[in-house]
């Protein structure tokens, strides 16, 4: 039992752990830590597997910001979630029948006579001066570059189409909209009174008006 | 360590979030959440597969995967968040507006 | 002085622009003038077809007038024109209907005259490139364009339930030339170019032949039509405006014979040669089973619509009987009494929608039952009337009695039997258009507005006078046009004489 | 002027009388109108009786002339053109002659009607047509005045189109004549099969030599046939091969049968007095119905050939003359009478052909035209008398009335029954001895059918003489009195065909018959040739006639004569004795043979209805809705339950993802 299969062995029990609870845990939170845990002992197999860069930039970018920002969706949204897990054993026998089909094929197709340690031989470790990191770099960089743009263009995208689906604006601003006041039309700001114009009769049409204005002008003081 | 101990390993991990996403039916955390888990199973195999043929390239694959895993659980949060506020509560039956 | 004008591209682009000008000018508020300016625009293209006819050299069966142009290089298409004895009378023919539809137009149509105008140039100048085409998939590409305006025509102008018969028609025939799109393709690519030409001279094989001869067969069957696929006509016929109904029954029809003779005879003369005789059945059922079906009508433009179908089926007869026949003077009389029928059949038909029209702008009505004693208050209508009927049952000295009696004589040298059942429509023909005569034209007046109908006025006279005098000249001299027909129709038999499957 | 010149005017001024009367008759009026078609008529009539006399006597030769070229391909071209030989002269003469006497006579009879000048451009259109027929030189040409001449015996018989049975006789009619034609033009094709050519010309060249093989080569005419390369045969289905002349000759014939109106395509004629009288005499008496007998004239090298198409020619012949002659006993409308007369004496003429007396048969024709003619205008003039009355049991006692149209109709029946010295007698006792010495398919029955037709024929003309001119009349009083003579443009025609009726028959016989006048046209075989058989015995007219008075006809003649006399003259109760008595017969006769019955039954309603039931269940329920409909309404269907799997739950959408790994794996595992 070499340190390597030790660690291989716990390691992979502790990942196959953390999936179970992330789909069996009933609050959301817990299922979001099993989550983590599960990414955690996974990085810990890519070490072994002598993926140094990606072990620690799964854990460190990936674990620390996309996990995070489950937890803070989960707990933002205060949703019962008893309610939502109440009927989950209904579907239980066919999920696992379904998994168990999946299982089956994958393992027929990867099973150890086919990848076993004869036919696939683990190469050498490499030396020490072997810096996973350049290596990656080299290829990144050279013949790959192209992708990592459209890569970069990708997260572009989703910061777009995250903000622009979620940020209502802030409420207190006090913004013009120029467009709207060009379109203002004559009916809306200007309002035509028809007032009855009598003729002029003899002198009683005067006099009774002198007596209205001097009535409103006392009343108005 | 033979590579089959890895592939089963990421085999089984695609298995369990297969069933999580079949046995959940409401949630859309936990199938985001499962999404996530099946990811990370073609991740391990594909560095499980670059580390056996000792080429660095599947790594540079799983980056990529990682970026793109990314972008779609930020995405998938955020339709969360505006159903939430939309229909105060994110329980998938009731999501058939979408009928044909 | 016409010699330097590119005078087949004029016969197509000159109505078609003139088409788009007047569907995009002034519109209605300038009706008479934009129709005026129509009717210039189609005498200028009789005036050309007319020059062409003149200046046609009737010995040779070669290309005239050809025109060739670089179009889409890359595909190796090209824009080629040419006309030949087979295209330049149906051109003359288009030329002249669509001339006399824009003349009778200006009354008939009620609301958006302009636009039925531009759709009439349209369809010319469309018909036109289909029978001048010598690229086939220029031939294809009017061969589509074509529909569009018709499309409308019956859309817009027609009867109560149009959309039902557009939309039929539509499908019918677009259903149809997909298959031969498929078939162009394959070519296309095969030869090299898709020049007619050299899709005649390239080696099919027995298989390959028979695909591409079932394709054509579909698309131009639709369009004759054959009996099977022949239920589109009758109703596009009575939901379609008269000018429309003119066009489709005098000109759209023989889309179908001259695709046969211009592709499926010289392309695949092996695989026709093999099928002559189912299609030969399809056509005595087309002339014998609609001739009793045309018996049993009760709307006017429904019986002339199955009479064309029956008169269509000589034409399909006449074209592929001559593969059954071994005395080249019989192959020939066919080939002509087939060419002929189109013909005749174009003016004939033609002139009896006009006569429906006629009636139906007096009365509103297609129904035979409404009418009855109409001889009393339209004499001269009754008379020109009468000489189409005659020429539709065939009478000798119309044009009508020309292509029949060609493709009945030439095709008892096959098998008396073919003769036989041909020669039936003698007694049919005669049977349903006199009794059609009888119900609506003699007799006392049926009612009183009958009685009060006025007599064709100056302009319906003058386009019945018109086609009268051209089926009778045809029906009595049809050597004039026998004579252009004849080098090309040699020609084509003898491509369909030898076969191409022995390193042809 | 040329020959050709002279056939082209004789032909085409009655096309322009024609064509002036009917464009500008409303404006010429009627005077001028009638004017100018008789004298278009006219001209015809001169030139034809000048070719006539100069075949008789002079020594004109036959003359093949080319008009135009009607249409011409590759190796062959078909030409409108004129043969004139003694068969086209004599006809030319009896068509021309009777259609001036119909035109003069109509300006009398249709006075007062208002479609006068459409009336003679109608006739005169005729008479071009009949002439094109007559003249032509090409199988095209005869076809084409055959149709055109139906057309106008169909304008003609619906001249008055508001008349209801008038419209449905004259559709009748084309359509019967349609028939007819149908049959022709198969006969046609199957010439343009043997001699690849429409041109009378070699067509009787290769006969001519055909004949020469028989008898010169006494070969038989079978193998003649063989050696001049005729001799193909039509597979019939079952291995039945018939041979192709009298295929030919057998097609030729129906299309003679459906204008001569022999007995299955006869049904037209009697309807066809629903048109005006002048017409009836012209083309239903003398000229149209007689082109299917000058047609097989014209043909006879052809049928000399068919012992099977002359056998049927003989059998329908026969029939016709017999059977018909009886109807005609029970027939109450004049015209009626006279039509079935007609159709038993072109009996006589068919059988005569059919006997291969050629000449003969045309003889009659010749004769018979006139003396027909003379009935029909006579019956014309009686009528216009009596103001459009046409029915016989309301005539009678004329005889003092209308003295000129009485004598002339008197001399007419003469004539018809074949009383000696009179014309009709030379040309029928012909017929009959030539029948009688014929040794063809079915001669006897049809000598039978023959001279019991002559007692029928006097037995039905003496009874129309008697009740229309003699006995009590039973025309109302008043109309009686003021009946007085038709005007003399009406009774003038009259006299002019009482008197070739009279001599026509003296006169010609001897020339006509027995000489070689008809030789460059009708050939004869020498086994068929009956008439040398009669010329034996016939030396001169007279005697010919009082040799006449002693065969069996005149046996025949008398005792007909005798029982009209004593049937219709003085015992009118002795009619209805006589009725009880043969009440099927009489049922029978007066059905016309239920063939009318057949024809609408049959062949109308049934054609109508077999339309119908095309119509209605192969266009609309097959095509229609079964194949077009159907499958938009099978697409509609489909499209419905696609719609279905789009439940907008995103499970569900899951599911499917994941069911679709599972199998594309298997299938990869399987596959792998």
């Amino acid at each position: 039992m070499t340190v390597e299969s030790v660690v291989f062995y716990l390691f992979a029990t502790l990942t196959l752990v953390g999936a179970i609870g992330v789909i069996t845990m009933r609050n959301a939170v817990q299922a979001v830590l099993c989550l983590v845990l599960t990414f955690f002992s996974a990085a810990v197999l890519w070490m072994l597997l002598e993926a140094e860069f990606l072990a620690v930039t799964l854990v460190l970018v990936y674990v620390g910001a996309v996990m995070v920002l489950f937890l803070f969706v989960v707990m933002m949204l205060d949703v019962d979630y008893a309610s939502l897990k109440a009927g989950y054993t209904k579907y239980l026998p066919l999920g696992i029948i379904t998994a168990l089909a999946l299982f089956g094929g994958i393992y027929w197709v990867i099973r150890s006579e086919v990848f076993g340690v004869e036919q696939m031989p683990e190469p050498a470790k490499h030396g020490a001066d072997y810096s996973n990191v350049t290596e990656l770099g080299r290829l990144l960089y050279t013949d790959y570059f192209f992708a990592f743009e459209v890569a970069g263009v990708i997260l572009l995208v989703a910061i777009v189409a995250a903000i622009s689906l979620t940020f209502r604006g802030r409420r207190d601003r006090r913004g013009q909209s120029v467009p709207m006041q060009h379109q203002a039309s004559k009916e809306e700001r200007l309002r035509v009174v028809s007032m009855e114009s009598g003729p002029r009769q003899d002198g009683q049409e005067k006099t009774e008006k002198k007596k209205r204005i001097r009535r409103k002008k006392g009343g108005g003081s | 360590m033979s590579l089959t101990h890895y592939l089963i390993v990421s085999a089984l991990l695609f298995s369990i979030s297969v069933v999580g996403i079949i046995i959940n039916r409401k949630n859309v955390i936990t199938l985001l959440m499962c999404i996530e888990l099946m990811l990370l199973a073609v991740n391990t195999n594909f560095i499980a597969f670059s580390r056996y043929l000792n080429d660095e390239v599947g790594q540079i694959f799983v980056f990529f995967i990682l970026t793109v895993a990314a972008a779609e659980a930020a995405i998938g949060l955020a339709i969360l968040v505006v159903l939430f506020r939309t229909n105060k509560k994110i329980d998938v039956d009731e999501l058939k507006e979408l009928k044909g | 002085m016409l010699e330097q004008l590119p005078v087949l591209s004029l016969l197509i682009w000159l109505p078609l622009l003139s088409g788009v000008l007047v569907l995009l000018g002034p519109g209605d508020k300038m009706l008479a003038w934009s129709q005026r300016f129509a009717l210039l625009i189609s005498l200028i293209v009789l005036v050309l077809c007319v020059w062409l006819f003149v200046e046609f050299d009737r010995t040779t069966a070669a290309f005239q007038f050809s025109e060739q142009a670089r179009w889409i290089p890359s595909l190796n298409i090209e824009y080629k024109l040419g006309a030949d004895g087979i295209s330049l009378p149906l051109v003359m023919l288009t030329s002249l209907i669509n001339l006399l539809v824009l003349f009778g137009a200006t009354t008939s149509i009620r609301f958006r005259q302009t636009q039925f105008v531009a759709a009439v140039l349209l369809l010319t100048g469309a018909m036109n490139g289909v029978f001048l085409a010598q690229d086939s998939i220029l031939f294809y590409v009017f061969w589509e364009a074509m529909l569009i305006p018709m499309f409308l025509m019956i859309g817009i102008w027609g009867g109560p339930n149009r959309i039902y018969a557009t939309l039929k028609f539509f499908l019918y025939t677009f259903f149809g030339s997909i298959f031969m799109l498929v078939a162009l393709i394959y070519m296309g690519r095969d030869a090299g170019s898709f020049a007619i030409d050299a899709m005649r001279q390239m080696p099919l094989s027995a298989t390959e032949q028979s695909w591409i001869f079932w394709a054509f067969l579909i698309a131009f069957a639709v369009k004759i039509p054959m009996v099977p696929v022949h239920t589109w006509l009758p109703d596009a016929h009575v939901e379609a405006p008269t000018g429309g109904s003119v066009i489709l029954a005098a000109i759209m029809l023989k889309m179908g014979g001259y695709g046969f003779l211009r592709f499926s005879l010289p392309i695949t003369p092996d695989a026709a040669a093999s099928f002559a005789d189912i299609l030969i059945i399809l056509s005595l059922i087309a002339i014998v089973y609609i001739g009793f079906v045309a018996l049993a009508q009760k709307d006017m433009k429904k019986l002339i619509a199955y009479s064309s179908i029956a008169h269509m089926g000589f034409v399909t007869l006449g074209s592929f009987i001559v593969l059954q026949l071994l005395n080249p003077d019989a192959q020939s009389m066919a080939m002509q009494g087939a060419m002929v029928q189109m013909i005749s059949h174009g003016l004939i038909s033609g002139a009896l929608f006009f006569c429906i029209g006629v009636l139906y702008d007096r009365l509103h009505t297609r129904q035979i039952s409404d009418f009855g004693g109409v001889v009393n208050s339209m004499p001269v209508f009754a008379t020109l009337l009468m000489l189409f009927i005659l020429a539709n049952a065939g009478l000798p000295g119309t044009s009508g009695f020309v292509g029949e009696f060609f493709v009945i004589i030439s095709s008892f040298q096959a098998d008396w039997r073919i003769a036989l059942f041909a020669a039936l429509t003698l007694v049919l023909g005669a049977a349903y258009s006199l009794w059609f005569y009888k119900r609506v034209i003699f007799g006392k007046p049926a009612n009183e507005n009958i009685a009060r109908l006025d007599d064709v006025n100056g302009r319906e006279k003058t386009i019945l006078i018109v086609l009268a005098i051209f089926i009778v000249t045809l029906g009595v001299y049809p050597q004039l046009l026998i004579s252009v027909m004849q080098p090309s129709i040699e020609q084509l038999l003898d491509f369909a004489g030898n076969s191409k499957l022995g390193g042809g | 002027m040329t020959i050709q010149a002279q056939l082209l005017l004789a032909v085409l001024a009655p096309l322009v009388g024609a064509i002036v009367a009917g464009l500008l008759g409303k404006k010429l009026g009627k005077v001028l109108t009638h004017r100018i078609t008789i004298a278009g008529v006219f001209i015809s009539f001169v030139i034809a009786v000048n070719w006539f006399f100069s075949f008789l006597w002079g020594d004109a030769t036959a003359v093949d002339v080319t008009v135009y070229e009607w249409a011409s391909f590759g190796g062959l071209t078909i030409q409108i053109g004129f043969l004139l030989d003694s068969l086209t002269a004599i006809m030319m003469l009896v068509v021309t002659f009777i259609s001036l006497m119909v035109h003069i006579y109509s300006i009398g009879y249709m006075h007062d009607d208002d479609g006068y000048q459409r009336f003679f451009s109608y006739i005169s259109l005729f008479t071009f047509s009949m002439l094109m027929l007559v003249m032509s030189n090409n199988f095209l040409q005869l076809f084409f005045g055959w149709e055109a001449v139906g057309v106008m015996s169909y304008l003609l018989i619906g001249f008055w189109y508001q008349k209801e049975t008038a419209i449905f006789a004259n559709m009748k009619a084309f359509l019967v004549n349609r028939v007819g034609d149908f049959g022709f033009i198969l006969g046609i094709g199957g010439i343009f099969l043997l001699f690849g050519t429409l041109d009378y010309a070699p067509v009787f060249k290769t006969m001519g030599l055909a004949e020469e093989l028989v008898s010169l080569g006494d070969q038989q005419p079978t193998n003649a046939l063989a050696l001049v390369g005729l001799d193909q045969t039509f597979a019939v289905w079952g291995g039945l091969e018939w041979s192709a002349m009298s295929f030919i000759c057998i097609c030729l014939f129906i299309g003679a049968m459906g204008k001569s109106a022999q007995v299955p395509l006869h049904v037209w004629l009697p309807d066809s007095m629903e048109g005006p009288t002048p017409i009836s005499a012209l083309i239903h008496a003398a000229t149209m119905v007689t082109a299917g007998v000058f047609m097989v004239a014209r043909m006879s090298p052809l049928f000399e050939f068919s012992e099977t198409a002359l056998a049927m020619i003989t059998v329908i012949g026969a029939i016709t003359a017999l059977f018909m002659g009886l109807v005609a006993i029970v027939q109450n409308d004049i015209k009626r009478i006279i039509a079935y007369s007609t159709l038993s004496q072109l009996g006589y003429m068919v059988v005569a052909l059919g006997v291969s007396a050629y000449s003969a048969a045309i003889f009659h024709l010749f004769t018979h035209a006139f003396f027909k003619a003379l009935l029909f205008l006579g019956a014309g003039s009686v009528i216009v008398a009596l103001h459009h009355e046409q029915d016989i049991r309301k005539m009678g006692g004329l005889y003092k009335k209308l003295p000129i149209t009485y004598w002339c109709t008197l001399i007419g029946t003469l004539a018809l029954i074949g009383t000696p010295f009179f014309s009709g007698f030379y040309s029928k006792d012909t017929i009959i001895s030539a029948v009688s010495s014929a040794q063809g398919g079915f001669s006897s029955f049809a000598y039978f059918a023959v001279l019991t037709g002559v007692l029928v024929t006097a037995v039905y003309s003496v009874r129309l003489l008697l009740v229309v001119f003699h006995g009590k009349t039973n025309v109302e009083p008043q109309l009686y009195e003021e009946l007085q003579e038709s005007p003399k443009v009406i009774s003038w025609p009259l006299i002019a065909l009482a008197v070739p009726s009279l001599v026509a028959g003296f006169i010609f016989t001897k020339p006509l018959l027995f000489t070689t006048f008809f030789d460059d046209s009708i050939r004869v075989l020498e086994q068929h040739n009956v008439l040398a058989v009669v010329e034996q015995h016939y030396d001169s007219a007279i005697n010919f006639a009082l040799h006449g008075m002693m065969n069996p006809v005149f046996i025949m003649l008398l005792t007909g004569i005798t029982i009209a006399i004593i049937v219709y003259g003085w015992a009118p109760r002795f009619i209805t004795m006589w009725a009880i008595f043969l009440k099927p017969v009489k049922r029978l006769l007066e059905h016309k043979y239920f063939f009318d019955e057949l024809n609408q039954k049959v062949f109308a309603r049934g054609g109508h209805w077999l339309g119908q039931v095309l119509w209605r269940y192969g266009d609309k329920a097959v095509i229609d809705e079964g194949i077009i409909d159907g499958s938009a309404q099978t697409l509609k269907h489909i499209a419905l339950k696609v719609r279905k799997l789009q439940t907008g739950y995103l499970f569900h959408y899951a599911l499917f993802m994941l069911v679709g790994l599972v199998a594309f794996l298997a299938w990869l595992i399987f596959r792998g």
